[in-house]
């Protein structure tokens, strides 16, 4: 059979629906089955990511062809994203595998699938509704996920983010409804051609809920509240998930629609203005963090504006070092997050400075904390380094020292209080015995994560070369929109 | 052999002895100035010798450690390769030893040298007022040699050398002398020479009644008399020195005494009637007045 | 230096020494008693010792002579034991006054030493109650003489008879606690 | 082949191996490093000084490597430090925890040092500068203590300063040149705007600065040196912070010699060296403990070396690199005989040992050669790179500096005198009656370095070879020099062979002298037995003078210390850390006014679209 696009909708979704038949069986097929899914996807990663990286794949799923039909465009920068998604994917399930042992686990699995299946849906769609359906199912598996431990905080978090993340939806949908009742579709490439026919009001008006809508998803300045209480209160797997998958999706999703309809210079400058100041402020935040997983909440928030400062400077060369920091974020934040999450369940404290000593009782996991903030500082010889040092060149090619400046700033905040947390963990204490160890599927899921990290920081030609036909299919809007009219 | 050879080394052993007399005989005649300064017969001129002839007499030495062995061997190291260093007479081979071989920048090291070496063994004896007295003394160092290098370093950039040989070579004649030519960076030298030589008011690294006569302390015997020789024989050298820097040297063993008797006499003379500063005062002293000349010193050459 | 000469070279060295000793007496800067009063008129404009090669020294290492300034209370002996004891050969003792002697006015104090000599070797005693400058003159230039003739040999006598001098201040220094690296 | 891809490799994987070593055999990793290491060194020396390019493609970006005569003088102190370094840590290190993580952390410093001087493309360079950032900061935070993290994180926010400075430089380079190869760069740099040269040279000096410790961006320096090992500070103070005096090499006579602004760079790094050469040296005065005060005492060194670059006379350029060179070894000779005290005496306080020299001696002659070294005191190496310093200033008249760097050299004296007085002078108190001399492997590279400033200042021109060839590689500078006499620009000469000799001989009558006569009747006394005017001193009782040593000099330079840049950045960083903290709350934490964030951020967008977005609505 050959391997469809459509696929990666389809089989998490079907796992999520099958997950809970499963449990009533046997609870280890119920843990099995998100791996097998993820397997099964990666196989077809490997098997679409080169034929997308020439030429787009567009499928049709409800029999018309577009405009009218639902498609799914699965091109270059799709593929990038959602290999990247697979991959984080599996990882933490592997992760998932022993740390989420609270009951029912089947129902975290069956939200973790359709937050996948969400994930995937808004990176492949071709249609701004169906965007919007995938927008709102990740949504509430992620309200669902955050609250998944029951307790007090969790809920409250969750009605954070559920209140914050209805405005998303609210005014995506909003803006959804006025395209529609200017031009008549909903197809992303048929918008594109028509959007001279949105008078210029009801223009702005999409340009602006857009922006705050897929703004609060992408963790934009000052749209991001809901963020650092979601990523702490829920369990550590699912702030990777936040991290690595769902906010990946939303930035994705509001710069796919802004490079196709909106894409004038003012906009563009917008975005790194906002860009700068979600960087620098969520590292100030985060320096005065004491809670170590909102620390690392806040570095995510800061990781995101300097994406968005990559995509405003919106040159081919910064596009691309902007998927590159997407990848490589998703899978450093990842791996903080899963070493934090064993760290937190060792030393029973979500402070930091509880995490004292634990360096020497819990090698392996602070080691791999330790190599996860190095690798996010952007130090060499980690993956980190190459995405940053791409967005600086693309920075400074586009002539703007000031953003040059104002982003090494923000780095070296964020230099000192990552270190301040390991050095943390390395200070020498007496810890008293703790015969818990990390358990074999953590390690395994971060040592793949790092040993990623340490061979893309040592050879980062083997993401980049893919990152060109990225950033080019993102970046050039005629071509999207020639290649999903067919 | 050839002659050239033979001078060489009588030099080596003449300047040293020569340095020894002069330097020994220069302090008992201070002795006496001092005494009838202060209304006093005074010792015989020879006073000295028999002090330093005594000292070296004392049949035993008691030392507490190998650096008090050697800080004594360090300081007469210094004083005599720095006189070595130094052409004592203009233009007399006997006289000239090595001074072509090193310079002015070289000399200041050198000079330091025995300081150290001396700090180093009065460190060793345990004494504590030794060590407040070289602690004294190298804060005092630091002070003087301001307006020491200050003044130097005008003479040396106007002349474009750093050699001795050339900057005698460059006073031929009385008004040529930079003591004329260079006035302040005269004045700033001698300010500093004041310091270099430890008479009051900068006495206060061996002060006998404060810190019983400081990195000395501990020094007896034949310790005490390589001190002394070589402290006899720096003084020697650095009046050369000066001499030659500032006097335009000298061609012969008369001018040279006179004129070096004469430059001893300012420290001499300032010491006798003088009180004691304390260090720092010391130091605020060597910064303020002796720097400000140092520094119109240079100005004057560079404007 | 001495064991290389022939016997005539010898002597000559040792008149030179001799007479450098005799000349320069570097006297300790340490007041026993009241008559410690008396030095700084025989050193000052005045009296001017230092016509004679006198001079005070800082510390007993630079000293060649120690001057007992009078009475000697059994505390002080004990500094003056270690004080004499630090001193470099050749050293000379002069017992000043008449306390040295025999206790003076204080024959029947109990905590005075009476007759210095017992407990270390006094070279020259001055006469007096307290002697004047020109005694104290006096009494250093009959040491120059004793040095010239090659008499002053109380440091050796000193080292020769130890156990009846450490005898005679134990006997009076009750808490002894000499450290013994000094001998 | 011997490639500097192999060096790395061998340093690097070497690295990993010392860890793996220390895992299964005890003692593993300290002969695993030792031997990596010395293999390493080998292989430095074996490259060829010129040539061996070697280029390596990271995807769209080429790594290229070559040795140049310049590199090669500064692989070789890395080498031959980090080999000695790694020596003494053998014996220094024994019974630790956790040496497979410091082994493996020296190798890659090491590693990264190499791999910085071989560099000929910017991006390697960055990538290994940070590589040896990170590694040397896990050493500093080695022993885990409290004190030693408050010490890396400043070690390492100042070092992430100055590397992104130094990154900033490159990508404007880059963006200007589309290169990241040196010699592209340097070849076009003369092309670039005036904005762009005065930036990148300002970002680059500032970037080296920061790891050369030139003030007023050296306060990481003292606190990171103290805290690291003492066997690893040999070769942070020695070799690492040489890096720095590399990069502004290359700044000042490869991108700031071609442009306009040229003398103005010198001169404002000139005086910036000189000045940290002076306050450096004051501060190093007032420093009780030892380490620290080395620290200082490498802050004001660096400051002579950065002046002597500055200079941009062939004799300032040789005083500088061989003063790199001399530095490198008489400050590891340093930092190791503090650390042998430490190892002996458990501490490094000024205040706390005395009376060492009989229980070590031969720590006590490596720490005298390395003060007679470091104060510039003829005949030992540092004289003379002091005296080409000098002469290379006289030359360049620069009066008021050579005034700045002479109070600076001498008011050494009181440091360097109080390092030795206090640790192996004064009085031998009872705590240290049990010290013994530290092992072989210790004093080898002491002995070593010893006999090495010993050679340097008997034979500076064979040391001056590579420099000069070094000198060829950074411009067309040309100075004269016999093996044993050097030359000024003015035609003055320094003849090591007569100073030395002089000294040497008189040296030698003396000894004989005092040793011979009266030799039976001189007799050693223990150092309780002084003049303490009659009194007795007991067991217990505390003579020597140590506390606040330098206090005279002190209250006299009491206006200048009044001043402190480190008051100054940590009021700074306070201030920033309380202005983050209330800035953080503008996440309340509240829904509502997340929300109510929404709402306005809506509105305004609204509002203001049009001077936003240029639509109007």
């Amino acid at each position: 059979m050959e391997f469809s696009p459509v696929l990666y909708i389809a089989i998490p979704l079907f796992a999520a629906f099958l997950i809970p038949l499963l449990g009533k069986v046997s609870k280890t097929l119920v843990k099995l089955t998100p791996g097998i899914v993820f397997l099964y996807l990666s196989y077809g990663s490997i098997l679409l990511f080169p034929k997308a990286m020439e030429k787009p794949i567009v499928q049709v799923v409800a029999g018309f062809k577009p405009p009218f039909g639902i498609s799914l465009y699965y091109g270059a920068t799709a593929a990038f994203l959602i290999t990247m998604v697979t991959i984080v994917g599996f990882v933490i399930w592997l992760y998932s595998y022993k740390f989420i042992i609270r009951e029912p686990i089947e129902k975290y699995y069956m939200l973790f699938m359709m937050l996948i299946t969400g994930s995937t849906g808004i990176l492949l769609t071709g249609d701004m509704f169906n965007m919007f359906v995938f927008l709102e199912i990740t949504s509430i598996a992620a309200y669902s996920l955050t609250a998944f431990l029951r307790d007090k905080d969790g809920a409250e978090a969750a009605f954070k983010y559920l209140l914050i993340g209805s405005f998303s939806s609210t005014f995506y949908l909003l803006s959804v409804m006025i395209i529609y009742s200017y031009t008549g579709t909903l197809n992303f490439a048929d918008i594109a051609g028509k959007i001279d026919l949105i008078p210029p009001m009801a223009k702005g008006f999409v340009l602006v809920l857009v922006l705050v809508g897929m703004g609060i998803e992408a963790e934009m300045f000052p749209l991001n509240g809901w963020a650092p209480d979601a990523y702490s209160q829920a369990p550590s797997p699912v702030g990777a998930v936040f991290g690595g998958i769902v906010v990946k999706a939303g930035l994705y999703a509001m710069i796919r629609i802004v490079f196709l309809f909106f894409k004038t210079p003012e906009v563009m400058q917008f975005l790194i203005f906002m860009g700068i100041l979600t960087l620098l402020i969520a590292e100030m935040a985060a320096m005065r963090q004491h809670q170590i997983k909102r620390m690392l909440a806040f570095s995510s928030i800061g990781q995101m504006g300097l994406v968005i400062i990559a995509l405003g400077i919106g040159t081919m060369g910064s596009t691309s070092a902007a998927l590159f920091q997407m990848f490589n974020h998703a899978l450093i934040k990842s791996l903080l997050f899963f070493a934090a999450g064993y760290l937190v369940f060792h030393s029973g404290s979500k402070q930091i400075e509880d995490l004292e000593g634990l360096g020497y009782d819990k090698p392996v996991t602070s080691f791999f904390f330790a190599v996860g903030a190095l690798a996010i500082i952007g130090l060499p010889p980690f993956s980190g380094f190459w995405s940053k040092l791409l967005i600086l060149v693309s920075v400074a090619k586009a002539g703007d020292i000031a953003i040059l400046l104002l982003i090494l700033t923000g780095s070296v905040i964020e230099a000192i209080y990552y270190l301040r947390a390991v050095v943390k963990l390395y200070t020498r204490k007496e810890v008293p015995d703790n015969v818990r160890r990390t358990p074999i599927s953590g390690l395994v899921a971060m040592g793949v994560l790092a040993a990623i990290i340490l061979y893309v920081g040592l050879y980062p030609g083997v993401i980049e070369k893919w990152l060109a036909p990225a950033a080019n299919n993102l970046l050039n809007a005629a071509d999207y929109i020639k290649a999903g009219l067919f | 052999m050839d002659s050239s050879t033979w001078i060489k080394i009588l030099g080596y052993i003449i300047t040293p002895i020569t340095a020894f007399v002069v330097g020994v005989t220069y302090g008992g005649i201070v002795r006496v100035i001092t005494a009838r300064v202060q209304n006093r017969f005074g010792p015989p001129i020879t006073q000295n010798f028999w002090d330093i002839i005594k000292l070296y007499s004392k049949k035993t030495a008691v030392h507490h450690g190998l650096m008090q062995h050697w800080g004594p061997i360090f300081a007469i190291t210094a004083s005599v390769t720095s006189l070595f260093f130094i052409p004592v007479l203009k233009d007399s081979p006997l006289w000239l030893n090595n001074s072509f071989n090193g310079d002015i920048i070289f000399l200041l090291y050198m000079m330091v040298f025995g300081s150290l070496g001396m700090a180093l063994g009065a460190g060793q004896t345990g004494n504590p007022n030794s060590a407040i007295g070289v602690a004294r003394g190298l804060a005092l160092m630091v002070g003087y040699e301001v307006p020491f290098v200050l003044a130097l370093v005008a003479i040396m950039i106007q002349f474009k050398t750093t050699s001795i040989a050339e900057l005698m070579a460059v006073q031929d004649g009385f008004s040529n002398w930079l003591i004329f030519q260079s006035p302040f960076a005269f004045i700033a030298a001698i300010l500093a020479f004041l310091g270099m030589m430890h008479y009051a008011p900068f006495d206060v690294t061996f002060a006998p009644a404060e810190i019983a006569s400081g990195p000395a302390s501990e020094f007896g015997g034949k310790y005490l008399a390589l001190m002394q020789t070589s402290g006899s024989i720096f003084t020697f050298a650095k009046l050369v020195l000066f001499t030659d820097i500032f006097l335009g040297g000298a061609g012969d063993l008369v001018t040279l005494i006179v004129k070096t008797f004469l430059l001893y006499m300012i420290p001499v003379l300032t010491g006798i009637v003088n009180p004691r500063y304390r260090t720092e005062q010391a130091i605020t002293f060597f910064w303020k007045w002796p720097t400000v000349f140092g520094i119109i010193a240079i100005l004057i050459v560079v404007l | 230096m001495e064991v290389s000469y022939d016997k005539e070279s010898r002597k000559i060295v040792q008149a030179i020494e001799r007479f450098a000793r005799k000349h320069s007496l570097w006297v300790l800067a340490y007041g026993t008693g009241c008559g410690a009063i008396e030095v700084p008129p025989t050193m000052t404009s005045r009296y001017d010792a230092e016509r004679f090669g006198i001079r005070g020294a800082a510390t007993p290492r630079q000293a060649d002579v120690l001057l007992i300034t009078g009475y000697l209370s059994v505390k002080t002996l004990k500094r003056v034991i270690r004080t004499y004891e630090q001193m470099q050969d050749p050293k000379y003792v002069i017992g000043f006054g008449s306390c040295t002697i025999n206790g003076g006015m204080y024959w029947d104090s109990y905590n005075t030493i009476k007759l210095l000599d017992m407990y270390i070797p006094v070279d020259v005693y001055i006469n007096g109650c307290m002697p004047r400058p020109e005694a104290v003159i006096s009494g250093f230039i009959e040491l120059q003489k004793v040095i010239a003739e090659g008499k002053a040999e109380g440091a050796r006598k000193y080292k020769e008879n130890l156990d009846w001098y450490r005898a005679n201040q134990q006997k009076i220094i009750h808490n002894w606690n000499m450290p013994d690296y000094n001998w | 082949m011997i490639s500097v891809p192999v060096i790395l490799s061998v340093m690097f994987l070497g690295g990993v191996l010392a860890w793996l070593a220390n895992r299964f055999v005890p003692k593993g990793a300290s002969w695993t490093a030792a031997i990596i290491a010395a293999f390493a060194g080998y292989l430095v020396f074996a490259l060829p000084s010129c040539g061996g390019e070697y280029s390596l493609a990271l995807g769209s970006i080429t790594l290229v490597w070559k040795s140049t005569n310049y590199s090669a003088l500064f692989a070789m102190l890395v080498a031959v430090l980090g080999f000695l370094g790694i020596l003494y840590s053998m014996d220094f290190m024994a019974g630790k925890k956790n040496l497979g993580y410091y082994y493996m952390n020296f190798l890659f410093a090491l590693g990264a040092m190499l791999g910085i001087v071989y560099s000929q493309d910017l991006v390697s360079l960055f990538f290994f500068w940070e590589v040896m950032t990170w590694s040397s900061f896990m050493l500093v935070i080695y022993s885990g203590e409290e004190k030693s993290h408050k010490a890396g994180i400043k070690y390492f926010a100042y070092s992430a300063i100055g590397a992104y400075l130094i990154l900033s430089a490159i990508v404007i380079l880059y963006a200007q040149s589309n290169s990241f190869l040196l010699s592209e760069n340097i070849k076009m740099f003369s092309g670039m705007s005036l904005g762009t040269q005065i930036m990148v040279i300002s970002f680059l000096a500032l970037g080296f600065g920061v790891k050369s410790a030139m003030m007023p961006l050296h306060v990481w320096a003292p606190e990171a040196y103290k805290e690291s090992p003492s066997g690893f500070t040999a070769v942070f103070s020695g070799a690492l912070s040489k890096m720095g005096i590399f990069g502004l090499g290359l700044v000042i006579f490869k991108f700031a010699a071609n442009t306009e602004i040229f003398g103005y760079v010198r001169e404002t790094l000139a005086w910036l060296g000189g000045l940290t050469a002076m306050l450096a040296t004051f501060y190093a005065v007032i420093q009780s403990d030892a380490k620290k005060l080395l620290a200082y005492s490498s802050i004001g060194q660096l400051g002579y070396i950065i002046v002597g670059l500055a200079l941009g006379t062939p004799l300032g350029i040789m005083a500088a690199l061989f003063l790199t060179i001399m530095h490198g070894a008489f400050k590891a000779m340093l930092f190791m005989t503090a650390g042998a005290v430490y190892m002996r005496t458990g501490t490094t306080s000024l205040n706390d040992v005395s009376g060492l020299i009989t229980k070590m001696p031969l720590t006590f002659l490596t720490a005298l050669f390395g003060i007679i070294s470091v104060s510039g005191i003829p005949p030992l190496g540092g004289f003379i790179s002091k005296w080409m310093l000098y002469q290379a200033l006289l030359e360049t008249n620069h009066y008021f500096l050579i005034i700045v760097i002479f109070i600076a050299s001498t008011a050494a004296f009181l440091y360097l005198y109080r390092f030795i007085f206090s640790f192996f002078l004064g009085q031998k108190e009872k705590e240290v009656e049990h010290v013994k001399e530290v092992p072989w492997s210790m004093l080898v590279p002491m002995m070593f370095l010893t006999l090495f400033v010993l050679f340097a200042g008997l034979f500076p021109g064979v040391i001056l070879d590579p420099i000069g060839k070094a000198m060829g590689y950074l411009g067309n500078f040309k100075a004269s020099w016999e093996p044993q006499v050097v030359f000024s620009a003015w035609g003055e000469k320094i003849n090591m062979q007569v100073i030395a000799g002089t000294i040497g001989t008189i040296f030698i009558l003396g000894a004989l002298f005092i040793g011979y006569k009266n030799k039976k009747a001189t007799r050693v006394v223990s150092t309780k037995d002084i003049h303490t005017a009659g009194e007795i001193p007991t067991e217990n009782e505390n003579l020597t003078y140590a506390v606040n040593f330098n206090q005279p000099f002190e209250r006299a330079i009491a206006p200048i210390l009044k001043w402190s840049v480190d008051k100054l950045f940590n009021l700074l960083g306070e201030n920033l850390e309380s202005t983050f903290e209330y800035l953080r709350y503008v996440y309340t934490g509240n829904g509502q006014t997340y929300a109510m964030y929404v709402i306005l951020m809506v509105v305004i967008l609204i509002l203001f679209s049009g001077s936003i977005f240029g639509i109007h609505l």
